[in-house]
């Protein structure tokens, strides 16, 4: 666990070196606007998995969730022009009080049930913003960046970093999660609520954290995407796509291991910006529903899954 | 702007469009409802339907009510094959079919739309009939014909399906094997091949209601993503499997969403129907005519 | 061990997803020119994008015919936006970093244009927009050009209701989807109808997946209103004029239409056949004598043709012959500049007035059309289920503006109808 | 929180009524448990056993002052809460933690149930895990996955599990159903043992020659009702209980 944990934080420190890098040394945008999109989905993923992987309740509510964080930046740089790392702070904590209200949702309400009422509460929310004419209503609106501050030296890569460490922070709360008794306690509630709940399993308080936790790191990963767009529109920033390519990126992966969803979210989300500038055409949506099925009808338990199995295989072979 | 006539008005309006959505939902109230199958799907199956009553109408001038009747041997089919790979991969490896079955739909009905865009291309597409685009006058009012049309499909769908499993063996078998399997395994019957009819029954109903579809208003090929939401609202608001209360909890849905567009702001009628949902399912999470408590 | 190595791999896997087009980048060879652009492949705008590439395609081929651009080929890369504002800065950054496009083509409409003004503004690059409304008002970026001949803002309401006006209009009723687009419509139309004198008696915006119109028009037929705009997209488009056609608007009104997009789209139109008598709507190009201009007749003899291989709209009125035109304006200015220079480019299309198979063009300062070349059009003596009818002139006439005229306005609506 | 007086009873239920819509499941029920007592509970299908240990568990909800424990009245805690107070309870199908090894599950016990104390490491809460399996003779199984463990294994480790939580009553709900008669020994044996560590149990069986080993009393329940409660020979020779078993 220790020399894991030592890795780990190299690692996590590697790679936001890398990235960091990267914004120096490569002059061209494109590597940025793409990773840009791979990061958001990242998170998206990781934070899904918290709440749909370990405490298996399924959340369709993805978009509604980043829906938020786009439009409460939106709100707070028309009516501040508050800066990017507040837009993101005030994301979080909105995406928390969601996650709040979504877990006493599942006081009452389990498994498909539990689905659905996500969906209902994506569409109440995108028709009250689409009500609200102050961020622009259903016309949408656009937005101007502030110039960039130091040491970024555009718009597009500061947004990348920031992406990034949110990926980070997303991971360590998710492997935090997954190695305490957080982890354990949603496992079983997972596994059995009943006896989750008799053997001293707090389970609606563990349930609401879930719910909290994934809310606001959703949330925060959708604030960016106002300055990334400068542009917000109802339809764009709640689209159905959001949701189902979460749940996807997931699956593929695996939910049973931090790593899972990051797994997945590269998986397709590299897919998905390759396609779109290669085949770009309605060939593309039909991959994603190819790998869907393939995947959850040969590979149930996701890549993580399918590596474990062969590493267990592997090892019986030794013995 | 209120007033006692376009109340009434958005009743009668309200009822007849209900009927429209309890017609397009109660195959997924047989699917999910009594099978518990997480049929995402269902909305794909039903365009994939009306893209084949229009091929019918378009290149043989077939009328699409009967287009859609005779399509429905088909989709029949379609529907036992579908469920048989649906229990081969997900049922029969036991638990936590729940997110990989929503997944695996999901994957089908994206795959549908793309094979509806590749042979019809994008464009939106429509039926001709007699009946459509024709109202019909009673005083002050005039109703469309169409929705008359989808009046009378709905309610004698809802009876014959009512019929259909409380007086027939194998209807009532649909409903043992809802609440009981392990009963029915015990009686000698074989609950994969009743569920797998089941699921048939459920998809043969899209052939009629896909025309509906179609009658109503035109198709295009994605249009399944917006009745995802409105066909699991009012199959989980009328409580899993009763199709009378699928009826009703439709027409509810119809009423409020008609009487919202027509006598309050407009933008907000689809908040209002997926609210009712909420509130349902905060209250009664068993839906209006549940069958569990 | 195994979270290490899981670590590592995603490093690298990002890594190396993240570069792989710069590579890609060094091969290229001496060069074509190349135009870039994202087109709506799949979702809502695709029907439009596809038929709007179809135009450019024509003019590539033309033009290529013709020894192309300086001496050079003319080559197109398209990508598919999913007609959403989402996709497009990555995509119009790889066609300026990765592909390094000389020219940029803007998307089909304004949703997925919005978020690559600034970017496009913030390289210097010229971008010649395609239908998008009003996207550059914010913006200012002096490089743009819409081949769109919405002309200024309000123009396009004021046309409609001018007409609304003469046929003595005096109450207004508005009908928009609560969408981007028919939000921008209505409201213009609500300024004018302010400044013009008229009352706003019915105001509503209905949501984008409303399926059944017949309770919605109930009540704008009870406000009793003279003109009835409407703001719709394509598939309610249909369902508000079968509706209308079923339970009647009244016999007060005397326009009605203005803003309904899908009446120009091919499908749509053999659909409703002739309920879409009476009908007055915008339009950007009609078969009527006034509309045809030099090249006009063989653009539409090739569109036709390629039209049903390609499964896109076999009429393509609305916007292939505007993407034609975007290429021959790109045309003239490369030929006149002799260089690709952006600002050049740029200062030539903003000077001149460019002869195009839509008309001549010229642009204001914003990049808008100097003055509106939308024509307002009322359908006449359709019939159901024919495609061909409306390749003929008489079946649209155009009632704005004065210049191209080719009838008067037959009131009231019911009237107009029959 | 002054430590109860031994000779008060630990559990007493007064005047529990618990009714689904029309359905009175249990009437009036007042009983009190004594510390360290062996309890059994007993009555046909459909009596309301299962129910009553709903309530006292906390799966269901109760008035208030209905069931008090420790002198506390608990009807308003959830069933968490009354876990870590002390009550633990196994169930009538076992309903293992399906994803988690046999010592995951008692460690989700151990990790939750137990007041915990920063300075017990995890390596120490996985030796009383592993303790507690030795003492249940589960040792081997520990890192098997709970879905691979036999019926009476299964039995085990969920009375392993109630274990891990410390506590002083335990209530299993038909432990030895379709168990063999010498498991039906094993897992008698380990709850005779566990009544031996100063910890009350009530246990609810069908097997009478079970109920009439361990337990020092008996109540039989029917339709929500108590028929019949003191020394095991007296309620077997109840004519009510024989009538009451015979007559379903």
């Amino acid at each position: 666990m220790k020399r894991n944990g030592v890795f780990f934080w190299v690692g996590a420190a590697v790679f936001l070196i890398a990235i960091a890098l990267m914004t120096k040394l490569i002059t061209n945008e494109y590597p940025f606007f793409a990773g840009y999109v791979i990061l958001q989905f990242i998170v998206l993923a990781v934070a899904w998995s918290i709440l749909g992987g370990h405490a298996g309740y399924v959340n369709f509510g993805t978009s509604a969730f980043f829906g938020m964080g786009v439009y409460t930046a939106v709100f707070l740089f028309k009516v501040a022009g508050a800066p990017l790392l507040v837009q993101i702070a005030a994301a979080a904590a909105v995406g928390a009080l969601m996650g709040f209200a979504l877990g006493l949702l599942t006081l009452r309400m389990q498994g498909i049930f539990f689905s659905i009422a996500t969906i209902a509460l994506t569409i109440v929310i995108e028709t009250s913003i689409t009500n609200w004419r102050y961020v622009g209503g259903a016309a949408g609106i656009q937005l101007q960046r502030p110039p960039v501050t130091w040491p970024f030296s555009g718009y597009v890569q500061m947004l990348f970093f920031v992406q990034a460490v949110l990926v980070v922070l997303a991971v360590v709360v998710s492997r935090y999660i997954q190695n305490s008794w957080i982890g354990r306690g949603l496992q079983a509630l997972r596994d059995d609520e009943l006896a989750a709940e008799c053997t001293g399993v707090p389970t609606l308080r563990l349930k609401v954290l879930a719910c909290v936790v994934s809310g606001a790191l959703m949330c925060a990963a959708g604030a960016p995407a106002a300055m990334y767009l400068q542009y917000a529109d109802p339809s764009s920033a709640f689209n159905l796509n959001y949701s189902v390519s979460t749940l996807a990126m997931s699956l593929i992966g695996g939910t049973a291991h931090w790593a899972g969803p990051i797994v997945g979210a590269i998986l397709l989300g590299t897919t998905q910006q390759l396609l779109t500038v290669t085949i770009s055409s309605e060939v593309n949506v039909l991959v994603l529903g190819v790998m869907l099925v393939l995947f959850v009808v040969a590979a149930p338990e996701g890549l993580i899954g399918l590596l474990r199995r062969v590493r267990d295989k592997r090892r019986e072979g030794k013995q | 702007m209120f007033s006692f006539e376009l109340l009434l008005d958005a009743v009668v309006i309200g009822v007849l469009l209900g009927c429209f959505y309890a017609a397009v939902s109660l195959g997924l109230s047989i699917s999910f409802g009594l099978l518990d199958v997480p049929h995402v799907a269902h909305p794909a199956f039903l365009v994939l339907a009306a893209y084949a009553v229009f091929f019918l109408n378009e290149h043989y001038g077939i009328d699409p009510l009967v287009a859609g009747l005779l399509i429905t041997p088909l989709f029949f089919l379609f529907g036992l094959l579908a469920y048989r790979l649906y229990y081969e991969t997900f049922e029969k490896r036991g638990s936590d079919a729940g997110v990989r079955g929503i997944a695996f739909f999901f994957g089908i009905a994206f795959i549908i739309e793309v094979l509806i865009i590749l042979q019809f291309g994008v464009d939106q597409r429509s039926v001709t009939a007699t009946y459509v685009g024709k109202a019909w006058r009673i005083g002050d009012m005039r109703i469309p014909f169409r929705l008359i049309v989808a009046f009378m499909v709905a309610a004698a769908l809802t009876i014959l399906l009512t019929l259909y499993l409380s007086r027939t063996f194998m209807g009532r078998a649909i409903r043992a094997v809802a609440q009981d399997q392990e009963a029915l395994r015990l009686m000698g019957a074989d609950p994969i091949r009743i569920k797998q009819w089941a699921f048939g029954i459920a998809t043969a109903v899209l052939g009629i209601t896909g025309a509906l579809l179609i009658i109503v208003a035109p198709v295009e090929p994605t249009l399944d993503r917006t009745y995802i939401g409105r066909t699991f609202c009012v199959v989980v608001m009328a409580g899993l499997g009763s199709m009378s209360g699928t009826l009703v909890a439709a027409i509810i849905l119809g009423i409020a969403e008609t009487i919202v567009l027509t006598l309050f702001g407009a933008s907000w009628a689809p908040a209002i129907s997926f609210a009712m949902l909420l509130g349902v399912l905060a209250v009664r999470p068993q839906g209006l005519f549940g069958r569990r408590s | 061990m195994e979270r290490r190595t899981l670590l590592g791999g995603t490093i690298t896997a990002a890594v190396l997803g993240l570069t792989f087009g710069l590579t890609s980048a060094a091969f290229a060879q001496q060069p074509p020119i190349k135009i870039g652009m994202s087109m709506a492949q799949t979702g809502g705008l695709a029907g439009g994008g596809k038929a709007s590439q179809l135009g450019i395609e024509v003019w590539r081929d033309d033009v290529n015919a013709r020894g192309g651009l300086l001496g050079r080929k003319v080559e197109l890369i398209v990508y598919d936006d999913k007609s959403s504002a989402s996709e497009t800065p990555a995509i119009y950054s790889k066609l300026l970093d990765v592909d390094k496009v000389d020219i940029l083509f803007a998307p089909y409409a304004t949703v997925p244009t919005a978020p690559l003004m600034p970017l496009v503004k913030q390289r210097g690059m010229l971008l010649m927009g395609n239908f998008s409304f009003q996207v550059n008002s914010k913006v200012g970026h002096d490089m743009w050009f819409n081949n769109a001949p919405w002309g200024p803002a309000d123009s396009w309401a004021s046309s409609f209701l001018d007409l609304g006006q003469k046929a003595g209009g005096k109450t207004i009723a508005l009908l928009a989807a609560d969408q981007e687009f028919a939000q921008n419509l209505a409201k213009t139309a609500r300024e004018v109808a302010t400044k013009l004198g008229m009352k706003i008696v019915f105001d509503q915006a209905y949501p984008p997946s409303t399926v059944e119109f017949s309770g919605i028009l109930r009540a704008l037929k009870a406000a009793k209103p003279d003109i009835v705009y409407v703001a719709s997209y394509p598939p309610d488009s249909a369902g508000i004029l079968r509706g209308v056609n079923e339970i009647g608007i009244g016999d007060n009104v005397k326009l009605f239409g203005g803003g309904m997009v899908g009446l120009q789209f091919g499908a749509v139109m053999e659909n409703l056949g002739s309920l879409l008598n009476g009908v007055v709507n915008y339009n950007t190009w009609l078969p009527e004598p006034s509309m045809y201009h030099e090249g006009t007749k063989a653009f539409f003899e090739t569109y036709t043709k390629r039209a049903v291989e390609a499964k896109v709209d076999p009429l393509g009125y609305y916007l292939a012959p505007y993407g034609y035109a975007s290429g021959q304006m790109i045309e003239q200015a490369i030929k006149a500049v002799g260089s690709l220079d952006q600002k050049a480019l740029a200062k030539y299309l903003r000077e001149n007035t460019h002869k195009t198979i839509v008309g001549p063009i010229t642009f204001a300062a914003d990049g808008e059309w100097k003055e509106s070349g939308v024509v307002q059009a009322q359908f006449r003596g359709i019939a159901d289920k024919n495609m061909e009818q409306f390749r003929s002139s008489g079946k649209q006439v155009v009632l704005f503006p004065d210049k191209m005229k080719s009838g008067t306005l037959v009131t009231p609506f019911e009237a107009a109808r029959k | 929180m002054t430590p109860p007086d031994t000779s008060a009873p630990l559990l007493q239920i007064s005047g529990l009524t618990k009714r689904f819509g029309g359905f009175t499941a249990l009437d009036n029920v007042s009983v009190d448990i004594r510390p360290g007592e062996r309890f059994g509970l007993i009555g046909p299908n459909g009596s309301g056993k299962t129910t009553l240990i709903n309530c006292i568990s906390g799966a269901f909800r109760t008035e208030a002052r209905t069931v008090v424990f420790r002198g506390e009245d608990i009807t308003q805690l959830p069933a968490h809460v009354r876990t870590r107070r002390g009550i633990a309870r196994s169930f009538q199908i076992p309903r293992p933690f399906r994803s988690m090894t046999v010592v995951e599950n008692l460690m989700v016990a151990l990790d939750f149930a137990v007041a915990t104390d920063p300075l017990v490491s995890a390596a120490h809460r996985h030796e009383t895990a592993m303790s507690i399996l030795s003492g249940m003779g589960l040792a081997s199984k520990a890192d098997a996955s709970a879905t691979t463990l036999s019926q009476v294994e299964l039995r085990k480790m969920e009375l392993a599990r109630a274990m891990a939580t410390r506590p002083k009553l335990l209530i299993s709900d038909e432990a030895m159903a379709g168990l063999s008669s010498s498991e039906v020994d094993e897992v008698l044996d380990l709850l005779m043992s566990l009544a031996d560590q100063d910890i009350t149990v009530i246990m609810i069986e069908h097997i009478m020659q079970a109920v009439m080993r361990f337990s020092q009393r008996v109540m039989c329940l029917d339709a929500g009702k108590i028929i019949a409660i003191g020394a095991p020979n007296e309620v077997m020779a109840n004519q009510r209980v024989q009538e009451a078993y015979l007559g379903t």
